[in-house]
């Protein structure tokens, strides 16, 4: 049986599953996996987390490198974000630049850190026009097995609430400083499956998915990002129903964000 | 939205609640569709909109290239949304950079959802965006652009895909923001929408906003489509009413 | 029928007629499709012009930005010049890099312009070694229906007439100036059919071309730049004749060129 | 080996006869392997060794891509050995560098040499190494971790791959330099271990080392190896007393 | 050509109209072929003209890379033209640039206007050029080399190709500019002669001329054309006279 | 008979004859083909070299050009080493980016020439931090019949031994000065066939070995270099002997290298 016919037979299944409000694994619609968090994995960055939600893990670093800020913004850092979706972490990715895929992952954690100022960028400007720093977020995928957006951003949050600036080091001052994190955005992925909108998907649920919508959400009651993928539709109404069923799944997963641990 | 540590911020509501341009919070910026604009493509639309200028082809169906990509059951759609150097204030390299690259993925997968792609299988449908011209909003005037496009070139669709941009602007819910009022806006959320099932297949925010201003939007956003769909209809009647390829992309 | 075979039935045919002196849409071998100048049409751009000979279309954008001399000529500006291809344009363009069609377009432009001596690129220089403006002739093609290069030196000589020195935006100057052209080059391209050899080629005819010529001229009578391309050979007579030619052409399209129009 | 014209060098070998880290000259620094790390791959590991931490995969025997690498009388072997950007003090830009690839090819070939890779024409054994954290010996951790990650997925082998890199440090030769090591001393050599014929399948080196030398840190790095070869026995049979796919890689 | 606001200026002719390097207006540099350079092509050709030295290498008819450009109905003629990095006087940076890759394109026409390519359908002629050292007309050298090459490989052509540059230094026509008389001269038009015909298949020009000048340029290129033609031809029966492959590029 | 299955039968054939000791060409195991280094190939180059092992030819070309010295060596002058093996030298390469075995070829004579402390570097720095030389070492294959390694390192020793520095044409001192260069390194390549490991494999004997071994040596007794390469394997007192080997072949060829001529 190839592989393409058994991925269409597995589809059906999911979604006749859904049609009765189940899930192959066994969750409910509005079920995360279990989600885990472990910061300071990776002692050569200044900040970095491990973060897992079921089989799929990305680790974060955080770099900070004295730069210049960009002429537009003369008295700010500069934030840079950037996800490898390295062919290590899944049989679906290839070697070679960065595809689409991966530019998306990208795209969507930077603007949700971005969004909700998740840190000062004007805090990260030494001298205006003349020196600031950069800030680095890579995150590498360790393993694919659906919703890598949420875990991407959770790694990058933690990542940052957990980073020093390497000042002493650059000799930008006289001592190293943690790094302020005055917002924690939480990412939630829904699909739709049939008339049902499921939380945090795995691999076959994706490729089973009739659209995809992912909504950011902050601590203080906002939501700061969205984006929709995948080929399918939602009504207005969906998109409102998704944003309630983001924020509570958000409110819980900030903590973790925060403190690491596992839920 | 990248006005982090920017220079200054201008005031982008009056007191008697006028935009910038004096529009009213839920006013379009004056909008000119030209469905078939090119002789060389397979359908194709020039569209000028507020400041924007945003140029369409559709090419296909077609043999799929780079050849792996072809599909046994199904055309593949394949988007390119590229920016002219010129488009915008500070000159932009040559090529598609990762922007580019993220809004041709999100529009290939809109018109996924439209286009009845089964019935070409093992081709390819290539829809070719420039921008020509930038002043907010290009991803949907490229959407409304292409939309017309495959509608010229004879595409089986569901429906067109009016598709705008809604912000958050002096703190108020806007429709079809511009420049100024993108930059220095808290919030911006395009969306395009199939008038047919009243369902979005494109859909991206970024910046700040309640439910209630959520929900406030994705009305007024939904308004916004139903009026642009009218225009893109006007425009292919208009085209079919001529001879055949006036031709002309000013 | 496939397109191989209709291509070399369509080749033939233009040959036949190109023995009788005549051509697929009518014109004589010395005659031009109507040919038209919208400058001005892209306000982001310092300077811009559509061009447009039949269905061919480019449009140019000048781009004016500070920068640095290059270290062997300390006393000019620096021109850049940069053709795109899109796929949009035609069928027969992918997306990609630069392919060496689009390189040959840019560089016969560049080499036009730059012998032609356009613009005074020591007047582009603010300080020597140190700052100098840095030129960008952008042409992108939105219709390629043959001769691409006649249409793309056009579309740039108009766009660098109506250009202006963004001096006051970047705190060079205390106002704006217009850029200064010295001199207006005029590209002619002109293919042999059989015995004939017909100017300003269509996308059929420069299939069917047996080689193809281009003659920039200016307008004190020099000829600036040539390039000879495509499959094909020229006799030195023919390459005289094809230079008195370009002349005549040349002299009736730099009206356009300098004041925009049609004709 | 990087110090021409760098600002100091630090002692790196005590009056005692001990290491910047306490360790004899012929000590390894501690290792811990973990068998069948990641549940998408055919077979993995994840590594860490004294600071460095790697993760490998094998995916295969699978389709060749590209197509025109496929052998007809066997299969191809293809590593890529990849460091995280953060994996090293100074940010390294991601995608693969020149070392990088120098890297993948010679542990491509030390595969090669002990892989029975005619039982599988026409396909291809992708072997995937990530550093996530580096602290000299990358090559010889990936090796080690992409071995047992081979065997882990079931493809037959002439026998595991153990790998240590041997030195000259203060003079001396020593075992399993660590990062100061490596950057300050006289000379590095990598290499991996056929354990059952006593060759090497991976020899590398870079320094200065007179013949002499030469022989003692052959012997030496040849014990390393042979003492690695029984913690990655250790680690595949903890995977197997394990119910399957127990996971995690920290 | 590339003089505007460059530093000094030298005198290129003398009162007695003798150029830089003594030559007369008419006078070919110094130029020496050597067919049969490399023992690993199909043929191969080491030209050494004025200060220039050019190597070319063919191989072919072969199988085509990449295999979409293949052709039904003839061979495809491939030329790479290159410089070595340290070819010219501030380090090149390796690879193909713009200028190299449009070479190539018009070498790659040149020498399909004259080779039989219809006797090998479905093959690919590749014709690589490797200039070692430059000093103004390296075009016209990589043709010959290429040309004599195509001939040692053994390709039907209509004739060979021999190529020169013609251009204008203080206020005169000129023969085979050197490098100084490029860099500051007022025009340089290099061509290539189908000897046979009596006609161009390579011509570029860049400068100012008058058509009378053009004319003028015309003849005493190909004048020039036709003396490098002999030195071609007998380098061809030298390779022929000596015992087969004596190699060696110097 | 396709280049395959030929290639096939002459692995036998060689394996077969060196079972003899005896190898294609009628060397024995122990000899290297004639050698022969042209310093001063390229006048545009600051120092040059042409070097030959048999039909096995590299071109090296050095340039100096004033740079930065790197953050973490501010007293040192940067050296760069690139191998261009070019479609023209061989069947087997192809046009496009640098293969593996390109970089390998780079990378292994950069690592000898390094390691050997052939220049010193600190000698091309001119202010520490600010300005120093850096050192382009160019290398263009220009036939490839086996032994790229030998013959690069040859061509790269001997290049750099008759270049000069151009302090007077940058404006860094009054007058050009030669490059020193301190040691002689010279890479001995072998490959085991069957039980004999001959020395300067053809590209025949490339083809057919059990494994490459190449053993750098300096003119001081040291080992200054090593790589193992192909698939194949050795036993440590197969390194042993090789590396002895290497020392013999090393004084011989060292001549060349640092004198030019043939041997």
């Amino acid at each position: 049986m190839s592989e393409e016919v058994s991925a269409e037979i597995l589809t059906t299944h999911i979604l006749d599953l859904a049609a009765e409000g189940k899930r192959l694994d066994g969750r409910g619609p509005d079920e995360y996996r279990s989600v885990s968090i472990e910061p300071g994995f990776v002692a050569t960055a200044d900040g970095s987390a491990l973060a897992r939600i079921g089989d799929t893990a990305v680790l974060c670093g955080i770099k900070l490198e004295p730069g210049k800020p960009f002429p537009d913004t003369p008295n700010a850092g500069v934030l840079t974000t950037n996800a490898e979706l390295v062919p290590l972490s899944s049989p679906v990715f290839e070697p070679g630049p960065p595809q689409p895929g991966a530019i998306e992952v990208s795209r969507v954690v930077d603007r949700a850190i971005r969004a909700a100022e998740t840190i000062d960028l004007t805090r990260l400007c030494v001298t205006p026009s003349e020196k600031s720093w950069v800030c680095y977020v890579d995150m590498h995928a360790l393993g694919h097995a659906g919703n890598l957006i949420d875990t991407a951003l959770l790694s990058a949050v933690s990542a940052l609430a957990h980073a020093t600036v390497p000042a002493k080091r650059f000799e930008v001052a006289e001592a190293d400083y943690p790094l302020e994190v005055r917002h924690f955005p939480i990412e939630c992925t829904f699909v739709r499956l049939g008339d049902t909108i499921a939380v945090d998907p795995t691999f076959d649920e994706e490729r089973a998915a009739q659209g995809r919508l992912t909504v950011a959400t902050d601590e203080t009651g906002q939501i700061v990002a969205m984006q929709k993928g995948l080929v399918g539709a939602f009504s207005p109404d969906d998109v409102k129903d998704v944003a309630r069923r983001a924020f509570v799944h958000g409110d819980r997963l900030r903590g973790l964000a925060r403190g690491g641990g596992s839920a | 939205m990248g006005s982090v540590g920017a220079k200054e911020v201008p005031v982008l509501l009056s007191p008697e609640g006028l935009r910038i341009d004096g529009r009213r919070l839920d006013e379009l910026r004056p909008i000119r569709i030209q469905a078939g604009a090119l002789r060389q493509a397979d359908g194709s639309a020039f569209v000028e909109w507020g400041a924007n200028k945003v140029m369409a082809a559709v090419y296909g169906p077609r043999e799929v290239h780079p050849r792996h990509l072809q599909q046994n059951n199904k055309a593949v759609i394949q988007c390119r949304y590229n920016m002219a150097a010129f488009s915008v204030d500070e000159r932009k390299r040559p090529g598609l950079d990762r922007r580019s690259q993220e809004i041709s993925k999100v529009i290939a997968e809109a018109f996924e959802s439209v286009v009845f792609a089964e019935e070409f299988p093992r081709t390819s449908i290539d829809v070719y965006i420039e921008v020509l011209q930038a002043n907010a909003g290009t991803r949907c005037a490229g959407l409304v652009a292409a939309s017309v496009a495959l509608a010229d070139a004879g595409i089986p669709m569901v429906d067109l895909l009016p598709a705008v941009a809604v912000g958050k602007v002096g703190g108020a819910i806007a429709l079809d923001l511009k420049k100024e009022e993108d930059n220095f806006g808290e919030a911006d959320l395009p969306m395009a929408l199939v008038p047919q099932s009243g369902r979005l297949v494109l859909l991206q925010m970024e910046g700040h906003m309640s439910p209630e201003e959520l929900a406030q939007s994705l009305d007024l956003g939904v308004r916004g489509c139903r009026e642009i769909y009218e225009k893109m209809k006007q425009a292919l009647r208009e085209r079919y009413a001529l001879t055949p390829a006036a031709g002309g992309a000013a």
